[in-house]
C-alpha cells in the first residue's frame, strides 16, 4: 500500500491551491469552490491519518462530519451570495466594498 | 464496552444537558409558532425570553456542577461552563430585550437564529473533543452569518457576505489545523491524556504550525488580531442588537473553548513551544490594534467594533495569565463585559432608532434633549475604559493583578510588556470612548433642530438596572467573586 | 524664653506695646474713620503718635542705662527649634526708639498742613502710622527673623508712601524700583538669616554675641547686602533719587531720618557679627557711596534730589566709619536724622508754597533750585531753620553735625597708621567728602534763598504754622546744645550715652575740620555767586548711567529670558509632553494607513508572484473582503515564521 | 459622633444623588443647596476640631469598615476597607477644602448656564476632594482620586472659556496619564504587602497605606520587596515605583516640564472652578508625595531627593520667569502658582522637619492665597471679558477698594511678612538650605537659587500693578463698559480670605501644632537607617 507521504503532500497542495483561489478569483462563486478544496485538503489529511490506528475510525467519522458541515456552510453561503447578488447584481466582491474605513 | 453500556452512558449523559435541550425545543417551538404566525409581533420575543430564562433557570439548578465527562468524553460539563452558559443566556435575554426597541419587529427566525447561536454557545464550551467542537463552532458561525445580514439592507447583506467568507476560510485553516492535530496524537479528544501524552512524547515544529492553525478559527470567533479585520465592517452593518449579540456571545464561548484548547496544547508547561507567549503577543497586538485604530473613527458602531476588539485583547490578558486566580478575573472579567457593553449597546440604539444617529459627531449637543441616557452612556463608556468607580476598573485591576502575580513568578518579559501595553492603552482607550461625552455635553449643537423624542421607559429602567450593576459590581465586586471563586477549573 | 519667662508685670513690656501698637491703632482708625470725619483723620493720628513718642520717653526713662534686657515669647515651634519673638532693651534701643517716634510725630504734625488741601490723605496717614509701627517693630525686636519681617514691612511702606500720587505713572515706576532693590537686599539679607540659623540653630540677637561659625564673613556680607538696599549703598542706592517721588514729609521721614538709617542701626545692632574680612567690604562699599553722593548731589538742580544725594553719602560716611567705631555712626545717625528732616521739612515748606503759587502754570517744575532765588524775603522763617539744619549738614561749629562728625573722623584718624593702607585711603576719602559736603550745601542754600528774585515768586508767602513749628523743634534739635555743652568739645554728653569716652582725645581734628569747611563754603561761594545754571554731564547727573546700565544688562537680558522661556513653554515643552498624544495620533494613522496599504502592499507582492500584477491590483483595494483574509493569513504565517525562527 | 469624617465626605454626595431628582429650572434651589452643604460641613469641621484632641502622630477619627474581602484561592486574598482618618497633614488639607469650596460657592452664584449640571459636577467634586484627603486606604485613595478627574474636565469643558475644549482635554489626558502611572504602582503594592494579621497559610493581600510603610509587611520574594533582586535599567524595583509615584503625583502638582495643562486649564475654567482647581486639586500632588511615595518607599526619596529638589527649583524659577513674560493676568497667576508649587517639591526633598512643615504649610497658604488672585482675576473679567494687562492702566482711581485687595492678595503671594506665604517660604528655605547639615539631601545652592523666586515673584506682581493700576486711567477696548468696584458679593468672598492669610501669617503656631508631629514623623520614618539600606 502507498505510503502516506503523498497524502499529506497532496492535501497540503489542495489547501494551498484552495487558499491562492480564495484571495485570487474574482466570482464568490469561484471562492467558495476554493474554500471547498481547502476542506477537502483536511479531510484527505484525516483519512490519510486514520491508517496510524485502523481499529478506530476517528478520522473518517470526522472527515464525515467536515463534509456535512461544508454542505451546510454552502449552502448558506449561496443564500448569502443570492441576496448579495439581488441588491448589486453582481457577486464579484471586489465591486461589493461599500463598506471600508473612511480614510 | 457494549451496546447497551454505551447506550446507558448515553442515557445517563442526556440528563446533564437539560438547558440545551430546553434551548433546542424553544428553537423549533419558535421555528413552529414562526410557520403560523406569519406577522411580526412581540410573542416571538417573549417566547424566546422565556425560553433562556427557564434554561438558565435549569442550569442554576445544576450548579455546583461538578465536572463530568459525557458521551465518552466528547463533552464535559462543570462549573466553568456552567458560568458562561448563563452569562450566554443573559446575553440572549438582554439581546432580546433590545429587539422590543428597534424601529420594526423582527420575524421569528431572528430568534430562532439567536436561540440557536445560545445553544451553539452551551456546546462550545462544553466541547472537549475536535469534533464537537468543530460542530458547535459552525452552529455559532452559520447562525450569525445569517443574523448579520437581519437588516435586510444592502450593506448588511454586503456586511454578511464578508462575515461568511472570513469565517469559512478561518474555519478550512482550522479544520486543517485539526487533522494535523490528529495526526500528530492519534486523537481528536484534546483533553485526553493519550492526546497530551503523545504531543509530548513527539515534539515537532509542525504542533505548532497546527496550533496556530486552530488558534486561527478562535481569533476569528473573539475577533482578535489578526483575524479582527471583519469586525468593523459587519458590525457597521448588522442591526445593533445584532451587534451587542455577537460582540458579547460568541466572544466569550470562542474565549472559554480557547481557554480548554490552550490549556491543553500547553502540555501542563511541558510544551516544547512558549504558548503563554504566544497569546500574550496576541493580546498586545488586539489591545494596540483595537484602540488605535478606533482612535479616528466617526461611526460609533464602527467605533465600538474596535473596542471590542481591543476588549477581547483584555480577555486575552486573563487567559495569557496561565493562572487559576486568572481564569476566576477572565470570567470576573467577562461578566463586567457583558454588563457594560450591553449597556453602551442599548443606549446606542436609542440614539440611533430615536434621532438616527450613526455618527458620532451628530451627537453633538444631544445631552441637554436625552440626558438620563446620555449620563448612563457616560458611565458605560468610562467602565469600558477602566476608570473607578466603575466594575470596569475592578475588573481590569483583577486581571493585571493576576498579570502581574504571573509576571513575578515567570519572569517572562513580554509579560511585563503586556502589563505596560495595557495599562497604557487604558490613555489611548480614554481618546475615544471619551468622544463621545465629549460631543454629547461639550460640544454645541450644530443643528438647532431638537428633536425631544420619548424614549421608552423600559429601555430607560434597562439602562438604569445595567449603569446600577456596574457602579455595584465596583463597589461590592465580591458578591459575583465570592461566587466565581467556589468554581475551581480542572482540564 | 517661652511664656512663662516673659516677665508680665513688667512696665517696660506694657510700654514698648504701646510704643509698637499705637501707630498702628493709627493706621486702623484712619481706614475705619468715614468719609464724614476724613477731617478727624489727620488729627487723630498726630494725637497717636504724640502719645507714642511719649510712651517712646517713658521707655527711655525706664530702660536707659540698664543692661541689655530681653521680653520675649516663641512664635514658631518646628521640631525642635522655636523662632521667638520679643523686645530686646539696650541704649542704643531706646535713643533710636525716640528719635524715630519724635521725628514720627513732628512729621505726622507738619503734615496736617502740607495735606490740608489733599482730599484723599486718609490713605497717607495711615500708612505714615504702618510705617512708623513697622520701624519701631525693626528696632525693639528681639530676633532677626522678626527684624527681617519688619524689614520688609518698612520696604512696603515706603513703596505704598512713593506711589502715595497714584495719577502718576512716575510715582509709581520709582515705588517698584525701591521695591525690587530692596528686594534684592533683603534677599542677601535671607540667605544671611539662613546661613547663620543653619549654623547656630537660632536667631536670638542676645544668643549670638560671641558666637563664631564657619562662612561668617559670608553671612555677615549676605546681611550687608540686605544694608546695601535699604540704606542705599553703592551700588543699589539708584532707587533713593527716584523715591523723591514720595510727599515731602514722607522723604523726610522714611528717606531721610528713618527707614534708610534702618541699615546703619541693624550695622550697629549686630557688630559683633562681621568679621574682619567683612569690615574690610563695609569700609569701602562706604567710602565710594560717600564719595558718589558728594559728587552727584553737586551736579543736581533739583531740590530734593540734592538732599536725596547727601543723605546717601552721610550714610555713606556712617557705613564708613562702622568698622572702627560704630557708636560714632550711630551719634550722626541721630543727628543726621534730625537735621536731614528738618532740611527736608524746609524744602516741604518751600514747595508747598511754590506750588500754592504756581496753579496757573503746570508747566514749571516747582523743585527745581533754578526757579527759585532770594526766598529769604518771603519765608523768613523756613529760611532760619533752612539754614541752621545746613549748617548742620556742612558741619559747622556749634551744630550737632561739627560734634558727631568730628568723633566720627577722629574714630577714623585714630585708627590709620600709614597713609598707604586701605584706612589711610579710605580716611581721605572720607576728608574729601567733609570738603564738598559745604560746598553743596552751600549751592543748595544759595541758588534757593539768595541772588536775584525769579520772575514772579513774589506773591509767595510763608508756611503755616502748623508747619512751621516742627521745622523749628528739628531746627533746634540740630544745634549743638542737643548732643553738646561744649561747642569746640567734642566729648558731648551724647556721645558717653554710646561708650565713646575710651579713645584719645585727638585735639587737632576739630580744628581742622573746621578750616575745611570754611575753605569749602569759600570755594563754594567763588563757584557759584551768580548762580551758574548750565547742566552738567549725563554721567554725574544720572546716577552715573547705574540705572540704564541695570536696564541694558540685567532687565533686559531678563525680560528676553522670560519671553524666550515661555515660548518654550507654548512650543517646545509642550510638544515634549504630546509627545504622547502625537504618538498615539500617528500610530492611529498608521493603523489606518496599515489597513489600507501594507495590505494592498503584499498583495501586491502576491500579485508579483503570481505574475498578474497589473490585473490583480486593481481590484485588491481596502474594503475588499479577499483583501482582508489574505492579510488575516499572512499575518498568520508571518506571526509563526517569526515564533519559529526565534 | 465617631463618623463624623463620613459625614464630611457623603453631605456632598448625597446632596448631589439628591440634586438629580430636582427638575432643572429651580436654579436657587441648587444654589442655596451647595451653599447649605458647604456650611454644615463647616460645623462638622468646628465637631471635628473639637474632637480632635492632642497633636501627635496618631489617626483621628479613624473609622474602618470592611469593602471588599475576598478570596483568592491559592493566591491569597484581597481586602480592601472603607478607612479614613484624619492626621495633621489631611487635617490642614481638609480645613483649606472646606473654608475653599464654601467660598467658591458663593463666587458661583452668578452661574447661570445649565445651573443643575453645575452645581451637582460642584458637589461630587468637593466630596471627591475630601475623600481623597481622608482616605487611609489605597484603593479608596485611587477611587477618590480618579473620582475628581469626570467633574473637573467636564465644568472645565461646559463652563469654560472660548478654548474650554481643548483645555478640559488636555487637563483630563496629562492627569489620566498621571494617574494611571500611580494605578501601576498601586496595583505592584497591593500584590506585595500582607496583612500583618493574616495567617501564613492565607496571605491577605491589603490596600491599608499605614501596613504599607512597615517594611516587614512585604511579602519575602515579592517584586517590591526590599531583598529582591529585580532591576529595569539603572534602577531596582522600588526605586522605579517610587520614581512612577513621584511623576504620577508631579502632573497634578504640577513640576515643571509636566506643567503645561496648569495655564491652559485655569485661562479656561470659569472663576470659580479655577480656584478650585488652583486652591485644592494641585494639593492632591504633594498630599500624595507625602502620604503614599515618602513613607513607603523612604529609599526612593532618598536616593531620589536631590532630583525632586533639583526639580522644585527649576519649577520655582522657570514658573516665576514665564509669569514674568505673560500678557494674560490669569495666565500670569498660573504660572505664579507653578512657582509657588515649587517650594512645596524644595521643601518635601530636603527631609528636614522645616522643610516638610513648611511644604504643607506652602500648600495651605497657596490654597488661600491662589483663591484669592483667582477670584480678583474673575472680577475684572466679569466686567470687561479681557484679561489682557496691558488693556488696563489707572484702575486704582475707578477701582479703589479692588486695587487694595489686588495689593493684600499680590503682597502676599510675593511672600511678604505678615501673610501665611511668608512663613511658608521662609519654612521651607531654613529646611532646603540646612538640609545640607541634617541630611546631606539638597546641596545649599538650591535654597539660594529658590530664594531668587521671592524676587522674581516680587518683580512679576510689582510690574502688574504698576501696569494695571497706577498711572492715569484708561482701559483699551469698548469703553460702553462701566468699571464698577467690588459688589456685595465679591466682597463677601475676597475679605475672608485675606483675614485668613493675614491671621495664619501673624499666628502660624495654630496650625503648625497640627503639621508638626506629622512632619517629624515622615522625617523619622524617611531618615531611618534600616529603611535606608536594606
Amino acid at each position: 500500500m502507498l505510503p502516506i507521504e503523498p497524502l499529506l503532500y497532496l492535501s497540503a497542495f489542495l489547501f494551498s491551491v484552495g487558499l491562492i483561489v480564495v484571495f485570487t478569483k474574482r466570482n464568490a462563486i469561484v471562492i467558495l469552490l476554493g474554500i471547498e478544496l481547502m476542506l477537502n485538503g483536511a479531510n484527505l489529511n484525516l483519512v490519510a491519518f486514520n491508517r496510524a490506528q485502523p481499529e478506530l475510525f476517528d478520522g473518517q467519522i470526522f472527515a464525515l462530519f467536515v463534509i456535512v458541515v461544508a454542505v451546510c456552510e454552502t449552502a448558506v453561503g449561496m443564500a448569502i451570495v443570492l441576496r448579495v447578488y439581488h441588491f448589486y447584481g453582481t457577486s464579484v466582491p471586489d465591486q461589493i466594498s461599500e463598506l471600508k474605513e473612511k480614510p | 464496552m457494549g451496546l447497551s453500556e454505551k447506550l446507558q452512558w448515553i442515557a445517563d449523559s442526556v440528563s446533564f444537558l437539560i438547558p440545551e435541550f430546553v434551548l433546542i425545543l424553544g428553537m423549533l417551538i419558535l421555528l413552529m409558532t414562526g410557520l403560523r404566525i406569519r406577522k411580526n409581533t412581540n410573542v416571538f420575543a417573549i417566547l424566546a425570553i422565556s425560553v433562556f430564562v427557564i434554561a438558565g433557570f435549569v442550569t442554576v439548578m445544576h450548579w455546583p456542577a461538578r465536572p463530568v465527562a459525557l458521551f465518552n468524553g466528547m463533552l464535559r460539563t462543570d462549573d466553568f461552563s456552567s458560568y458562561l452558559k448563563l452569562l450566554f443566556l443573559i446575553g440572549g435575554i438582554l439581546t432580546v430585550c433590545m429587539t422590543f426597541f428597534e424601529k420594526e419587529k423582527f420575524r421569528s427566525e431572528y430568534f430562532v437564529l439567536l436561540t440557536t447561536i445560545v445553544a451553539g454557545a452551551h456546546f462550545l464550551v462544553m466541547s472537549m473533543n475536535f469534533v464537537t467542537l468543530l460542530i458547535s463552532l459552525e452552529l455559532i458561525s452559520i447562525s450569525s452569518y445569517l443574523l448579520v445580514g437581519f437588516g435586510f439592507t444592502k450593506q448588511s447583506s454586503e456586511g454578511s457576505l464578508k462575515y461568511f467568507l472570513f469565517g469559512s476560510v478561518a474555519t478550512a485553516v482550522m479544520i486543517y489545523g485539526m487533522s494535523l492535530f490528529y495526526g500528530l496524537a492519534g486523537t481528536l479528544d484534546f483533553s485526553s491524556n493519550g492526546f497530551v501524552g503523545k504531543l509530548i512524547q513527539t515534539p515537532s515544529p509542525l504542533f505548532f504550525i497546527a496550533g496556530c492553525m486552530v488558534l486561527a478559527g478562535f481569533l476569528f470567533k473573539i475577533s482578535a488580531a489578526p483575524f479582527h479585520i471583519w469586525a468593523p465592517d459587519v458590525y457597521q452593518s448588522a442591526p445593533v442588537s445584532v451587534v451587542a449579540f455577537l460582540s458579547v456571545v460568541p466572544k466569550l464561548a470562542g474565549v472559554g473553548a480557547l481557554v480548554k484548547f490552550i490549556l491543553a496544547i500547553n502540555l501542563f508547561g511541558q510544551s516544547s513551544f512558549d504558548w503563554q507567549w504566544v497569546i500574550a503577543a496576541i493580546a498586545i497586538l488586539s489591545i494596540t490594534i483595537g484602540n488605535f485604530s478606533a482612535l479616528w473613527q466617526n461611526d460609533a458602531k464602527r467605533m465600538m467594533a474596535y473596542s471590542s476588539i481591543a476588549q477581547s485583547g483584555f480577555l486575552l490578558v486573563g487567559v495569557a495569565a496561565f493562572t487559576q486566580e486568572g481564569l476566576h478575573f477572565l470570567l470576573f472579567y467577562a461578566s463586567i463585559f457583558l454588563i457594560m457593553n450591553f449597556l453602551v449597546f442599548v443606549i446606542l440604539q436609542q440614539f440611533e432608532t430615536g434621532y438616527g444617529i450613526t455618527a458620532i459627531s451628530e451627537l453633538a449637543g444631544l445631552g441637554k434633549n436625552a440626558q438620563i441616557p446620555a449620563v448612563l452612556i457616560v458611565i458605560g463608556l468610562v467602565s469600558l475604559t477602566g476608570l473607578p468607580p466603575t466594575g470596569g476598573f475592578t475588573a481590569k485591576l483583577f486581571i493585571f493583578t493576576s498579570l502581574w502575580d504571573s509576571y513575578v513568578q515567570s519572569g517572562k518579559t513580554i509579560i511585563l510588556v503586556l502589563f505596560l501595553v495595557g495599562l497604557v492603552n487604558t490613555v489611548v482607550a480614554l481618546f475615544f470612548y471619551l468622544k463621545i461625552p465629549y460631543y454629547l455635553f461639550i460640544k454645541p449643537r450644530i443643528s438647532d433642530s431638537t428633536i425631544s423624542l420619548k424614549i421608552p421607559s423600559f429601555s430607560l429602567i434597562l439602562q438604569a438596572l445595567l449603569a446600577m450593576l456596574v457602579l455595584l459590581l465596583f463597589f461590592q465586586p465580591d458578591l459575583l467573586m465570592g461566587w466565581i471563586n467556589r468554581i475551581n477549573f480542572v482540564l | 524664653m517661652t511664656e512663662t519667662a516673659a516677665i508680665p508685670d513688667h512696665p517696660l513690656t506694657y510700654l514698648s506695646f504701646a510704643v509698637l501698637l499705637l501707630p498702628l491703632l493709627s493706621f486702623f482708625l484712619c481706614h475705619v474713620i468715614g468719609e464724614k470725619f476724613s477731617w478727624l483723620i489727620s488729627l487723630v493720628s498726630t494725637a497717636l503718635l504724640c502719645l507714642t513718642s511719649l510712651a517712646a520717653f517713658l521707655l527711655y526713662q525706664g530702660a536707659y542705662g540698664n543692661p541689655e534686657s530681653v521680653i520675649s515669647w516663641s512664635w514658631i515651634k518646628t521640631g525642635n527649634h522655636i523662632f521667638e519673638v520679643g523686645f530686646l532693651f539696650n541704649d542704643q534701643v531706646v535713643v533710636m526708639t525716640l528719635m524715630v517716634t519724635l521725628v514720627s510725630a513732628l512729621v505726622h504734625l507738619y503734615s496736617i498742613g502740607y495735606m490740608a488741601d489733599d482730599r484723599a490723605s486718609k490713605k497717607y496717614f495711615a500708612f505714615l502710622g504702618f510705617f512708623t509701627f513697622a520701624m519701631l517693630g525693626l528696632i525693639l525686636s528681639s530676633n532677626l527673623l522678626l527684624t527681617f519681617c519688619f524689614w520688609e514691612l518698612v520696604g512696603f511702606a515706603s513703596y505704598r508712601l512713593i506711589s502715595y500720587y497714584r495719577d502718576q505713572s512716575k510715582a509709581a515706576s520709582a515705588a517698584t524700583k525701591a521695591f525690587l532693590m530692596n528686594r534684592v537686599g533683603d534677599m542677601g539679607f535671607l540667605v544671611g538669616l539662613m546661613i547663620i540659623w543653619s549654623a547656630t540653630g537660632s536667631l536670638e540677637i542676645s544668643q549670638l554675641h560671641q558666637v563664631s561659625f564657619p562662612l561668617q564673613t559670608a553671612a555677615g556680607l549676605c546681611i550687608f547686602l540686605g544694608v546695601m538696599g535699604k540704606s542705599a549703598q553703592f551700588p543699589l542706592f539708584t532707587w533713593l533719587p527716584d523715591a523723591m517721588k514720595a510727599p515731602t514729609p514722607v522723604s523726610a521721614l522714611i528717606h531721610a531720618a528713618t527707614m534708610v538709617a534702618a541699615g546703619v542701626y541693624l550695622l550697629v545692632r549686630l557688630h559683633f557679627l562681621f568679621t574682619a574680612d567683612a569690615f574690610v567690604v563695609i569700609t569701602w562699599i562706604g567710602a565710594i557711596t560717600a564719595l558718589l553722593g558728594a559728587l552727584a548731589a553737586l551736579f543736581q538742580y533739583d531740590l530734593k534730589k540734592i538732599l536725596a544725594y547727601s543723605t546717601m553719602s552721610q550714610l555713606g560716611l556712617m557705613v564708613m566709619a562702622m568698622a572702627v567705631s560704630p557708636g560714632a555712626s550711630f551719634l550722626h545717625l541721630l543727628n543726621h536724622a534730625f537735621f536731614k528732616a528738618g532740611l527736608f521739612l524746609g524744602a516741604g515748606a518751600i514747595i508747598h508754597a511754590m506750588h500754592t503759587a504756581h496753579h496757573t502754570e503746570k508747566a514749571l517744575d516747582v523743585q527745581d533750585i533754578r526757579n527759585m532765588g532770594a526766598l529769604r524775603t518771603q519765608m523768613p522763617v523756613t529760611f532760619f531753620c533752612f539754614a541752621i539744619c545746613s549748617a548742620a549738614l556742612a558741619g559747622l561749629p556749634l551744630t550737632s553735625g561739627f560734634v558727631s562728625k568730628d568723633i566720627l573722623l577722629s574714630h577714623l584718624g585714630a585708627s590709620v597708621n600709614t597713609l598707604w593702607s586701605q584706612q589711610g585711603i579710605t580716611m581721605i576719602i572720607a576728608w574729601i567728602t567733609v570738603f564738598l559736603t559745604p560746598i553743596y550745601a552751600f549751592r543748595l542754600f544759595w541758588y534757593v534763598f539768595f541772588g536775584q528774585m525769579k520772575n514772579d515768586l513774589v506773591m509767595l508767602q510763608e508756611a503755616p504754622v502748623i508747619m512751621r513749628i516742627p521745622m523749628m523743634i528739628l531746627a533746634l534739635l540740630s544745634l549743638t546744645l542737643a548732643v553738646s555743652f561744649a561747642p569746640f568739645s567734642i566729648t558731648a554728653w551724647a556721645s558717653k550715652l554710646l561708650y565713646l569716652q575710651t579713645f584719645e582725645e585727638s585735639t587737632y581734628i576739630p580744628y581742622i575740620t573746621t578750616a575745611i569747611v570754611i575753605l569749602a563754603l569759600i570755594v563754594g561761594y567763588f563757584l557759584y555767586r551768580n548762580q551758574p545754571t548750565r547742566s552738567r554731564s549725563r554721567f554725574l547727573t544720572q546716577n552715573f548711567l547705574l540705572d540704564s546700565f541695570y536696564a541694558q544688562y540685567i532687565i533686559q537680558p531678563f525680560q528676553f529670558i522670560s519671553g524666550f522661556t515661555l515660548s518654550l513653554d507654548k512650543t517646545w515643552i509642550d510638544r515634549g509632553i504630546h509627545a504622547v498624544a502625537y504618538f498615539q495620533v500617528s500610530l492611529s494613522h498608521l493603523a489606518g494607513w496599515f489597513d489600507r496599504s501594507v495590505i494592498d502592499g503584499s498583495v501586491n507582492l502576491m500579485a508579483g508572484a503570481a505574475g498578474r500584477l497589473g490585473t490583480i491590483t486593481r481590484y485588491l483595494a481596502a474594503g475588499k473582503i479577499q483583501t482582508y483574509v489574505l492579510w488575516a493569513m499572512l499575518g498568520l504565517i508571518i506571526f509563526m515564521i517569526w515564533f519559529l525562527i526565534l | 459622633m465617631q463618623h463624623l469624617i463620613s459625614y464630611l465626605i457623603f453631605l456632598p454626595l448625597g446632596a448631589a444623588l439628591l440634586g438629580l431628582f430636582v427638575p432643572s429650572d429651580k436654579k436657587n434651589f441648587f444654589r442655596l443647596l451647595a451653599l447649605s452643604v458647604s456650611i454644615l460641613q463647616v460645623i462638622v469641621l468646628l465637631f471635628i476640631f473639637q474632637s480632635y484632641g492632642a497633636t501627635d502622630t496618631s489617626f483621628r477619627l479613624v473609622e474602618k469598615t470592611s469593602w471588599i474581602t475576598m478570596d483568592v484561592g491559592t493566591w491569597g486574598s484581597f481586602k480592601a476597607e472603607y478607612f479614613v482618618g484624619l492626621d495633621g497633614l489631611s487635617l490642614s488639607l481638609v480645613l483649606l477644602t472646606v473654608l475653599v469650596t464654601l467660598i467658591a460657592v458663593i463666587a458661583s452664584w452668578t452661574i447661570d448656564k445649565q445651573v443643575k449640571g453645575y452645581f451637582i459636577l460642584f458637589l461630587l467634586l468637593n466630596g471627591a476632594v475630601i475623600g481623597s484627603f481622608c482616605a487611609l486606604d489605597l484603593l479608596l485613595f485611587y477611587l477618590f482620586f480618579e473620582f475628581m478627574l469626570l467633574p473637573m474636565y467636564f465644568l472645565i469643558g461646559i463652563w469654560g472659556g472660548p478654548r474650554r475644549e481643548y483645555a478640559s482635554v488636555k487637563f483630563f489626558l496629562y492627569t489620566l496619564l498621571g494617574s494611571i502611572l500611580i494605578l501601576v504602582v498601586v496595583i505592584a503594592l497591593y500584590v506585595s504587602v500582607k496583612d500583618p494579621n493574616g495567617t501564613s497559610t492565607n496571605i491577605t493581600h491589603t490596600f491599608n497605606m499605614l501596613y504599607m510603610r512597615d517594611p516587614s509587611n512585604f511579602i519575602e520574594g515579592s517584586l517590591l520587596h526590599h531583598t529582591s533582586g529585580w532591576i529595569l535599567g539603572p534602577f531596582s524595583a522600588r526605586l522605579w515605583a517610587f520614581l512612577l509615584l513621584f511623576i504620577g503625583f508631579a502632573i497634578k502638582l504640577p513640576m515643571v516640564p509636566l506643567h503645561t495643562w496648569l495655564p491652559d486649564a485655569h485661562v479656561e475654567a470659569p472663576t470659580p472652578v479655577s480656584v478650585l482647581l488652583a486652591a485644592l486639586l494641585l494639593k492632591i500632588g504633594g498630599y500624595g508625595l507625602l502620604r503614599l511615595a515618602y513613607p513607603v518607599f523612604p529609599d526612593g526619596a532618598v536616593y531620589f531627593s536631590w532630583l525632586v529638589g533639583l526639580f522644585g527649583v527649576i519649577s520655582i524659577i522657570y514658573g516665576a520667569m514665564n509669569a514674568l513674560a505673560s500678557k494674560d493676568l490669569k495666565r500670569l497667576i498660573a504660572y505664579s502658582s507653578v512657582s509657588h508649587m515649587g517650594f512645596v517639591l524644595l521643601g518635601i526633598a530636603s527631609v528636614t522637619v522645616e522643610g516638610i512643615s513648611g511644604a504643607v504649610y506652602q500648600m495651605f497658604s497657596h490654597g488661600i492665597i491662589s483663591a484669592m488672585l483667582f477670584l480678583l482675576a474673575g472680577v475684572i473679567s466679569d466686567r470687561t471679558h479681557d484679561r489682557l494687562i496691558e488693556n488696563y492702566s489707572g484702575l486704582s482711581s475707578k477701582m479703589p477698594v479692588y486695587t487694595g485687595f489686588i495689593i493684600v492678595a499680590f503682597f502676599a503671594s510675593l511672600g511678604l511678612p505678615g501673610f501665611s506665604g511668608f512663613i511658608a517660604e521662609i519654612l521651607t528655605l531654613l529646611g532646603a538650605f540646612s538640609s545640607q547639615g541634617v541630611n546631606n539631601l539638597l546641596p545649599v545652592w538650591m535654597a539660594i537659587v529658590a530664594t531668587s523666586g521671592l524676587l522674581l515673584s516680587a518683580a512679576y506682581y510689582l510690574w502688574t500693578i504698576q501696569r494695571m493700576f497706577y498711572g492715569r486711567f484708561g482701559y483699551k477696548g469698548d469703553n460702553t463698559i462701566t468699571l464698577s468696584d467690588l459688589d456685595r458679593r465679591e466682597y463677601s468672598t475676597l475679605l475672608p480670605l485675606a483675614l485668613l492669610t493675614i491671621c495664619f501669617g501673624i499666628f502660624p503656631q495654630v496650625l503648625l501644632d497640627f503639621i508638626n508631629p506629622f512632619a517629624e514623623q515622615i522625617v523619622r520614618i524617611v531618615l531611618d537607617p534600616d529603611m535606608l539600606n536594606p
